[in-house]
């Protein structure tokens, strides 16, 4: 178990000079290794082949100039079968993870006294619950993603569609060898084709300067991850001798390092493997738009709208989730690893809420919360809690990409209108129930409303939260970032869809402004999209109550899941662990295999067992935000429900106080001027730089050679008097020359140069 | 007595051989006049195969440097006076063409081929000399000639000039080393070199035996035109009509090489085959000092045999590198041998540096006034590929051998020069050696320019040929050296090595006297 | 050879201390100084002709060393070095004379400044 | 493997080049392109009876005596990296011909004839196994490549090929310096003066140390002016910039790894104990110029500038993986210079084809070409990921390799695990600068993607629809695109074919380099009375004017 100074170290580390908790139970439990691990049958290669062989299909469809919807169906069917087979492959899953190998990739052997060792990174898949529950959101929310994409991109059928579906197919198949892949190179391979994917799709309308300026930001920012990850993983080649998982995660001196990590002396493991989590944390935060490197996604809102539902919403941001879960073990080796991904996390679900509080574009908003619910789950892995982050990545998967559809289509039918200051009351416009449907059900999963997904994923956060020693301050800042995300929700919800129908074009529609414009409502494809996502997203709060499974004593779906892979550790606080060591009487059931239970410590909040406590808490304070927002932002009457002022869709009771309260708004509108900040301070110098390279190139270096080139020349110019053609000349600088010569010869001699 | 003649009997067949030239020369048949430099062409061959077939002399210091040195001279003399042809009296010839009658008068013909042959022969004696009052007689022989075919050259001014300069320079180098010789003489008591090599081996160079030393390699720089005495060379190759000068680049500069080598041979190289501290470091002071000035003047010059004059000085600087690394101990092999490098590379320079000359000579500027004169600026060679493509090509071929670069014949004789620098120990001046070849790129790289790349931006100059077809002949044949030759380098470089095998004099087991005091007096002579 | 007594030797035997002994040091010192005078009368006298003597003293400066190392080693080898270094003097002097006249006739002036078109 | 093939490589471009010249000049074209794919041919039976099992001994062997007497042997025959090289040689000569065939209008028989004389030099260096034919061909590349630039260049080409030349020229120099002392150290030990490279790599480690450091000193001013290393790096950009796409592609693609290949066949051997001492300096050196070529790429207006200080950035990779000095180092470079030939090369097919139509190399002339020229634009964004090193594009495995071999061969690390195949000279820091080297590469070459094919469409005022051309790829100008991208894409997927044919001759160089053949006393050793002078060749070094008697 580690033990209590492991968080209250990094306390320490924040507020140097803190008292660490010295109280150190000792570990029982030894590291038991995960199953051994098979070879798994071939058709699983399907989920792979297809998506890449549709992209492939779209390049030709693109070559033979094909104008139907033919790259939809074709990406939506590839996309269709490979969900199939995630699902086949679910239940045939027996519980011993498997590996699946396609061909070899990169093999280097070295001959060396301590045997020939080698570098494995072969094109094979390892296959264990993580990744089957990884893969079927992300192939389920494809298949959907692509047929509302077949609809709503089709205003620009030809190239263009062929191109945009070739990107999602070359998506998909990304997204399938970062999460299945079978060792940290496939992983990196998917990770940098998954940053590829989102490049040319956030580049999609590359006649759009901001478009293009948005993707190559969203690269480059990306590749800044990427080189945390790359360097991560070619320190952990090097330290530990392997990429593959199978392999890695088994590596005797991993394990040794956890049990010494568990008595909490992290000075018998090396620096150079503390290093390693640190690096690939950095890695998490590039993909997964974590504080520092978050700046990509909202501008990453330019891209087609299905691009942001499935890429900046569900998939391809979970992946830095998705590399700390795999490579959990090697997270629990690092003193400071843990500590920070936890107040990271918790710093951008805080930063990123305040900022989608002021936005008026309702997709930048969904985009800030994205990164404040990313910041959850990294704050939930941080605490220790993998099974929270986890379930929380599933939750939001769905209703985020609920949300997403839903703005898209709005903005399709409202000709690119986002601005919410000119949308109000599209609940009571026709056509429109199923969005207002679907954006009702995402929202109260956004905020958090009691009994929906989203509450109870962010609630067993928020409990681990407190639950973990030194964590609380952690837990309390989660607890009032809810409050912040419940309000931005229905504030977008109140403001939109309900008060007074007014509404006017955005910039693509090409007629005069004022009535004769009506929006068109969005087709069946798009409705019925919304209707499934809705009914996944409630489906999801099911999945706390049932796939529980009794000898693992683990609760619900995600924790079985999540406990039977690499990812497997429980803290002892948590609640699972706590009921199994109640149900079975035996203190350490409850503790994945690396964890020992001990009860006194679990620390009381308010007076009670903070499971037990928080479901009430969090309630009350998604509540507290949605009466808030409908107070402020809430449009006037019907039967008194509504208890907003709002008359229009330019103003609402918001606004006085935000005048009142001088430039925050103002501040946070602007984004804190992060981008500003990040230009001032980053990009401003460095072209600096390369400008001062510039001119030391042209001038230093190019001008030695020149001088150097120079030099024979110059004494050229100086040697040329000497043939002035003069003959009386010629001869006294002859005689002039032997004389000098024989000096110089007899200097030499005197000064018994000959010894 | 007679055995020595036996050695000269090449230089008879030539001294024969000019007598009939100045006959011949101002015969009033027009056929027999244009026969002379025919004659001078078979007594080169016939002189060239009698000096392969002679053994050298055993007792001299080079053994066998007379047949390989004479049959290079003579191949090369060969191709100078395929050269040299219409260089004296064209208006003559022209006037006789017009009918008018032959007046021997006016006619220079005649002494211009007889100064020629005598300037080989005397090269040739060089080669044989054992001697020093012989090796005097062969230089001055070599050169006294020359200053006379460079003032006849052309009825210009400029070659007036030139001869006035190369005389008084000339006059003054040889009091120089006739100054040199006479201390050596003194010094070592013998004019024969072998025993002068003796005398210096027993007894060590004393202090007139190094004044003289240093003095005659001085005033024989002149001849290779190394630095101090290097002043002469632009002016006079300029002034000099091409064929002329192309004879100045390559036989004074054998000659001196020749004697250079006898000198220091005298001197004589220790068991570590270095030369006695002050020749050495003066050499290498020099060697450095030719090569940085030849090649950085060159870079500034746009007249091409300017430019040639200045890539010749270098080239001795090159060939000096070969001195200071000496023969290397007995039976060195050729790598190691300096001297087997520097004869093996007066033979590519000869060839390379008379091609250029020789596309010089063939081509000429026409006038506006009709008048044709010489093509000497480097515009002149323009595009001489489109135009003329032999004779572009020639210069292309000969300039990048010259420059050193690797398949053809002047990267061979610059490799051999090289590795003897190197494994004589010579590392600074080799790097120095690089560096210069490096710096002669420049200029070598602006005449390929010119002549083959050059869209010619600026429009060609009309060069039209020059009516004689033997000049397009000796730059063909020098192009085709350049390259064939590779062919035969193996045997050329044995030839070399075995010319080159020095038989350094046995110092006698006398008991080590003291250095006889120099100027003791004469009163107390005693026997 | 040997049994002849030294002129100079017979000359103190008479006059035992009337005449100093001249020794080679005194000729090489003469020749020395002929040689030196050549070189500098060489260098500042411009007309051609005087020039052109200047190299003759030079080669009987040198000329002169030969006879003092010849008599010093009593060999002939110097006097005959002698005699042909004349030979070549007379043939130098032909040839300059007629350079002279040759650039007489073209630039009407003996002085060797008026020829330096050629530089650079 | 009969020699004849070898031969055979070197000889068709060579009659091939007299055919083209003394040919008509409107057939120049087809000539060329017939010699170049009839090269292929022996190029492929050498691939396929090559046995890479014993990949590092040289077959196909065959010598012709040429001058004894220096010890000048011409020998060929090729081992597995220079198989490589050769093959990639071979197969852009194709490629370039046909990539050249509308932007050369006049003089077509001279460009035509020196390009397949550069071709034949190219093979002839990589096949060379003694030092003349190795230096004849090395200095023979300067040749073409200078008449190339200097009559087919744009504006200021005369600058550009002299100082290209000039410079190559004087490092060549001092390399023939250093490796005659080389030849003359191993005659001195063996008593032949051999120029057989074999013999040099078996002897002359034996050197003592302070004289190798000399040597290395003086290869290396050789080659590092060719790779090209950080200060010696500047005519390159002004070399591009003036040369024909041809002569771009034919530089970037194969002259660039003359210099790697000289460091791999000539320096790691023959000084082994020098080079460990002086990997760390080199290190920094290629390092400082990744970072630094990289941020200046990221300034450039010209895009062919900008894209070759991108191969000045991308070989400091390629000379780190060879100053790591272990197996994935060394694998990781000769990757490198493989893939990186096939990925610039393309990248500089790509910028010819958008100047023959544009006419201008200013990025900011033009722009948003991707609604004109959307075929351009898939295969502009092919290359740029390619080298940008794009996991499963041939970028990558290289990448991955020279980084892992730069923390591999950390002193500390490989005492603690095992010595050997690790290395001792480099360190992680080495490799977390580099790696900050993929962030720029990514930076510039987004940026100038950016600029050029996406954006709202800019074109030069004076443009007007090239006449014979179409707007987009041409399919001659697609057919020399393809086997550059299929190869890009091959080897990204399946570096292995390239990795385990080389493994054979790697591990030996590295066995060879990292144990030390230093005579237990270098001193007596060489006590030859002739060469005492030579035990210190530094202080004659120092002072000119050393004296002879001791």
């Amino acid at each position: 178990m580690i033990n209590t100074t492991f968080l209250t170290s990094t306390l320490a580390m924040l507020q140097d000079g803190h008292a660490v908790d010295t109280h150190a139970p000792a570990v029982t439990h030894a590291a038991t290794q995960i199953a051994e691990v098979g070879t798994g049958p071939k058709w699983i290669l399907l989920i792979i082949g297809l998506p890449f062989l549709t992209s492939i299909l779209c390049g030709i469809y693109a070559m033979i100039g094909n104008k139907t919807k033919l790259p939809a169906w074709t990406v939506v069917a590839g996309s269709g079968i490979a969900f199939l087979t995630t699902l086949a492959m679910y239940m045939s899953f027996d519980g011993t993870p498997y590996t699946v190998h396609a061909f070899d990739w990169i093999q280097v052997h070295f001959s060396s006294e301590g045997g020939d060792k080698s570098m494995i990174a072969n094109f094979s898949f390892y296959i264990d619950t993580l990744t089957i529950y990884w893969m079927l959101f992300v192939t389920g929310l494809a298949t959907l993603i692509a047929l509302y994409a077949s609809e709503y991109m089709s205003h620009d059928l030809g190239t263009s569609y062929c191109r945009f579906f070739g990107a999602f197919g070359l998506f998909v198949f990304s997204m399938a060898c970062l999460v299945m892949g079978d060792n940290l190179l496939m992983l990196y391979l998917g990770w940098e084709g998954v940053g590829l994917c989102s490049y040319l799709l956030i580049g999609y309308f590359y006649k759009k300067p901001e478009a293009v300026a948005a993707a190559k930001k969203a690269f480059i920012v990306n590749r800044i991850g990427d080189l945390g990850l790359a360097l991560g993983v070619y320190l952990t080649f090097v330290h530990f001798g392997s990429l593959e998982y199978a392999v890695l995660f088994n590596d005797p001196t991993l394990l040794g390092y956890i049990e010494s990590a568990k008595t909490g002396d992290f000075s018998a493991i090396p620096r150079m493997a503390q290093w390693i989590p640190l690096l690939f944390m950095v890695g998490a935060f590039g993909k997964s738009a974590q504080f520092p490197l978050y700046v990509w996604l909202p501008d990453a809102m330019e891209g087609p709208t299905p691009v942001s539902a499935l890429i900046h919403a569900a998939t391809m941001v979970t992946a830095g989730v998705y590399l700390i879960a795999r490579t959990y073990p090697m997270f629990l080796t690092s003193e400071y690893a843990l500590p920070i991904v936890a107040w990271v996390g918790t710093i951008t679900a805080l930063l990123s809420a305040t900022i989608a509080m002021a936005q008026f574009d309702i997709k930048r908003i969904m985009a800030y919360s994205t990164v404040s619910q990313l910041g959850y789950m990294f704050a939930g892995l941080g605490v220790l809690t993998p099974t929270g982050g986890v379930y929380h990545v599933l939750t939001h998967a769905f209703f985020k990409a609920l949300l997403f559809l839903c703005c898209g289509a709005v903005m399709h039918g409202f000709a690119g209108q986002l601005d919410l200051r000119k949308l109000s009351g599209l609940r009571s416009v026709k056509g429109w129930g199923i969005v207002t449907l679907g954006m009702f059900i995402g929202c109260i999963n956004l905020a958090g409303v009691p009994f929906t997904a989203g509450f109870f994923s962010k609630d067993t956060i928020i409990a681990e939260a407190f639950v973990t020693p030194g964590a609380s301050m952690i837990g309390w800042i989660l607890l009032f970032t809810a409050g912040l995300t419940a309000y931005y929700t229905f504030r977008v919800f109140f403001r939109v869809f309900t008060g007074p129908v007014e509404y006017h074009a955005g910039e693509e529609h090409h007629g005069d402004d004022g009535h004769d414009f009506h929006p068109h409502a969005p087709g069946w494809a798009v409705n019925s999209v919304l209707l499934t996502l809705t009914v996944c997203s409630i489906a999801a709060s099911g999945l706390y109550f049932v796939g529980g499974n009794k000898d693992t004593h683990t609760k619900h779906y995600a924790q079985t899941m999540v406990m039977a892979s690499t990812a497997n550790y429980e803290s002892p606080y948590s609640k699972h662990a706590i009921h199994a060591a109640h149900d079975s009487h035996d203190p350490n059931a409850g503790a994945g295999p690396r964890g020992t239970i001990d009860h006194e410590l679990s620390m009381p909040i308010i007076g009670g067992d903070p499971h037990k406590v928080m479901y009430y808490v969090s309630a009350v304070f998604g509540v507290v935000g949605i009466l808030l927002a409908a107070l402020l932002q809430g449009p006037k009457g019907w039967q008194g429900l509504f208890i907003g002022g709002r008359t229009n869709a330019a103003e609402c009771r918001m606004d006085p106080i935000a005048r009142m309260c001088g430039p925050i708004p103002k501040m946070a509108e602007n984004k804190w001027y992060v981008d500003e900040i990040y230009h001032m301070i980053l990009v401003t110098p460095l072209r600096i730089i390369s400008h001062i390279f510039h001119w030391i190139d042209k001038l230093l270096v190019d001008g030695l050679v020149n001088i150097f080139g120079f030099l024979p020349r110059l004494l050229a110019w100086i040697l040329k008097p000497s043939q002035s053609g003069v003959l009386q000349g010629y001869a006294v600088s002859m005689a002039g020359g032997v004389t000098i010569l024989l000096l110089v010869v007899f200097v030499i001699i005197l000064q018994g140069g000959v010894a | 007595m007679t055995e020595k003649l036996a050695f000269i009997i090449p230089e008879l067949i030539l001294f024969i051989a000019t007598c009939l030239v100045m006959v011949t020369g101002q015969w009033p048949v027009r056929a027999i006049r244009n026969f002379t430099p025919w004659i001078c062409g078979i007594a080169l061959v016939l002189a060239g195969m009698v000096a392969a077939m002679t053994p050298g002399d055993p007792a001299a210091l080079f053994p066998n440097i007379m047949p390989y040195a004479k049959f290079i001279i003579a191949a090369v003399a060969i191709l100078l006076v395929i050269n040299l042809t219409g260089t004296v009296d064209r208006e003559l010839e022209d006037d006789v063409d017009n009918g008018k009658p032959f007046l021997p008068i006016r006619s220079t013909g005649a002494e211009f081929y007889a100064f020629f042959m005598f300037s080989i022969t005397g090269l040739m004696l060089t080669a044989s000399a054992d001697d020093l009052i012989w090796l005097f007689l062969a230089l001055e022989l070599t050169s006294l000639p020359t200053y006379i075919m460079v003032a006849i050259s052309t009825h210009k001014n400029q070659s007036r000039e030139a001869a006035v300069k190369y005389f008084f320079l000339g006059a003054l180098g040889a009091a120089i080393f006739l100054y040199g010789f006479a201390l050596i003489y003194g010094a070592a008591g013998s004019t024969n070199l072998s025993e002068i090599a003796v005398h210096f081996s027993d007894n060590g160079l004393g202090t007139i035996g190094l004044a003289g030393v240093l003095i005659a390699l001085l005033g024989m720089s002149f001849k290779i035109a190394a630095i101090p005495m290097h002043f002469y060379t632009p002016d006079v190759y300029q002034g000099a009509a091409s064929p002329v000068s192309a004879m100045l680049a390559f036989v004074p500069k054998t000659a001196g090489f020749l004697a250079i080598i006898a000198i220091t041979a005298t001197v004589g190289w220790n068991e570590f085959g270095r030369l006695p501290a002050t020749v050495e470091s003066m050499l290498w002071i020099m060697a450095a000092l030719t090569m940085f000035v030849g090649n950085t003047l060159a870079l500034l010059q746009t007249s091409v045999k300017r430019m040639l004059a200045y890539s010749s000085i270098a080239h001795s600087g090159y060939m000096l590198v070969g001195i200071l690394a000496g023969p290397g101990p007995d039976g060195a092999p050729f790598y190691r041998n300096g001297i087997a490098a520097i004869l093996f590379y007066l033979l590519c320079y000869g060839v390379m540096t008379i091609g250029v000359f020789a596309v010089l000579g063939a081509i000429e500027k026409r006038n506006a006034d009709g008048t044709t004169s010489e093509a000497d600026d480097i515009e002149d060679l323009r595009g001489l590929c489109k135009t003329h493509p032999v004779l572009g090509w020639t210069v292309v071929v000969c300039a990048l051998s010259m420059l050193g670069f690797p398949p053809l014949l002047g990267f061979i004789g610059k490799l051999g020069l090289f590795s003897a620098g190197i494994s004589a120990g010579q590392i600074p001046i080799v790097i120095i050696l690089g560096l210069n070849s490096a710096i002669a790129a420049v200029y070598y790289l602006r005449l390929v320019a010119v002549a083959y790349l050059d869209k010619g931006d600026k429009p060609a100059t009309v060069a039209t040929l020059s009516p004689y077809a033997s000049r397009r002949l000796a730059g063909v044949c020098s192009a085709a050296g350049v390259v064939l030759l590779l062919v035969v380098a193996q045997p050329l470089i044995e030839g070399a090595h075995k010319a080159a095998d020095f038989n350094a004099p046995v110092p006698h087991q006398t008991d080590t006297q003291q250095d006889q005091p120099a100027e003791h007096a004469l009163a107390d002579h005693e026997e | 050879m040997d049994h002849l007594l030294h002129s100079t030797q017979l000359a103190q035997l008479a006059f035992p201390e009337a005449v100093p002994a001249v020794t080679m040091a005194h000729y090489l010192f003469v020749s020395a100084a002929m040689f030196v005078m050549g070189l500098v009368g060489f260098l500042t006298r411009k007309n051609m002709i005087v020039m052109f003597l200047c190299t003759e003293l030079m080669f009987q400066g040198a000329g002169l060393a030969l006879i003092a190392f010849g008599r010093h080693h009593l060999g002939a080898d110097g006097q005959t070095f002698v005699i042909f270094v004349l030979c070549v003097a007379a043939a130098e002097a032909a040839m300059a004379l007629a350079l002279v006249v040759l650039l007489f006739r073209h630039k009407e002036t003996l002085s060797a400044q008026a020829w330096k078109e050629l530089n650079g | 493997m009969n020699p004849i093939w070898t031969l055979l490589l070197i000889a068709l471009p060579l009659i091939g080049a007299l055919m083209v010249a003394f040919g008509r000049e409107d057939r120049a074209y087809g000539a060329a392109m017939r010699t170049m794919l009839v090269t292929l041919i022996p190029a492929a039976v050498m691939l396929w009876y090559f046995d890479f099992t014993l990949g590092a001994v040289h077959q196909g062997a065959a010598s012709v005596k040429w001058i004894p007497d220096l010890g000048i042997k011409l020998s060929i025959g090729t081992d597995a990296i220079s198989l490589l090289l050769i093959v990639l040689t071979v197969l852009l000569g194709p490629i370039v011909i046909a990539a050249s065939k509308t932007a050369i209008k006049e003089d077509r028989r001279k460009y035509y004839a020196w390009l397949l004389v550069l071709q034949a030099a190219m093979v002839g260096v990589f096949a060379a196994r003694d030092l003349m034919l190795f230096y004849i061909c090395f200095e023979f590349t300067l040749l073409p490549m200078f008449i190339l630039i200097r009559c087919y260049g744009s504006t200021n080409r005369v600058a550009a090929s002299t100082k290209f030349f000039l410079y190559t020229f004087t490092g060549s120099m001092m390399t023939l310096a250093g490796l005659i002392y080389v030849v003359y150290f191993v005659a001195q030990q063996t008593g032949t003066w051999t120029l057989d490279i074999a013999t040099l790599t078996a002897i002359a480690p034996r050197m003592p140390v302070e004289h190798q450091a000399w040597v290395l000193l003086a290869m290396l001013a050789g080659f590092a002016v060719k790779v090209p290393l950080f200060p010696f790096h500047t005519w390159l950009p002004l070399a591009h910039t003036e040369a024909p796409t041809a002569g771009s592609v034919i530089l970037a693609g194969v002259l660039l790894k003359l210099g790697t290949y000289g460091i791999l066949r000539f320096a790691i051997p023959i000084t082994p104990d020098a080079f460990i001492q002086y990997a760390p300096a080199l290190g920094v050196l290629s390092v400082i110029g990744i970072i630094y070529a990289g941020l200046i790429c990221w300034v450039q207006e010209d895009i062919k500038k900008l894209v070759a200080y991108s191969s000045v950035s991308h070989l400091g990779f390629c000379v780190l993986g060879l100053a790591a000095l272990n197996v994935s180092g060394l694998s990781g470079s000769v990757l490198y210079m493989l893939s990186h030939g096939l990925s610039t090369g393309g990248l500089f097919l790509m910028i010819g084809f958008m100047y023959e139509r544009y006419h201008t190399r200013d990025m900011r002339a033009v722009g948003g070409l991707a609604s004109k020229m959307p075929v351009w634009t898939f295969f502009m964004i092919f290359f740029t990921m390619a080298s940008v090193g794009l996991p499963g594009l041939n970028g990558f495995p290289s990448e991955v390799l020279c980084l892992i071999s730069a923390f591999q061969s950390d002193a500390s690390w490989s005492a603690a695990h095992e010595a050997g195949a690790w290395g001792t000279t480099l360190g992680p820091w080495f490799a977390v600068f580099a790696g900050t080297g993929m962030v720029i590469a990514a930076m510039y070459l987004l940026i100038m993607v950016g600029k050029i094919c996406f954006g709202p469409l800019r074109e030069p005022d004076d443009h007007h629809a090239h006449e014979e051309l179409p707007t987009d790829l041409s399919r001659r100008e697609i057919w020399t695109l393809i086997p550059l991208a299929v190869a890009c894409l091959v080897f990204g997927l399946k570096p292995n074919l390239l990795l385990d044919a080389i493994s054979d001759p790697i591990n030996q160089t590295v066995a060879a380099a990292t144990t030390s053949q230093q005579p237990p006393q270098p001193e007596h050793h060489i006590d030859q009375a002739e060469d005492h002078a030579m035990i210190e060749p530094t202080d004659t070094i120092s002072n000119p004017m050393t004296e002879a008697t001791p």
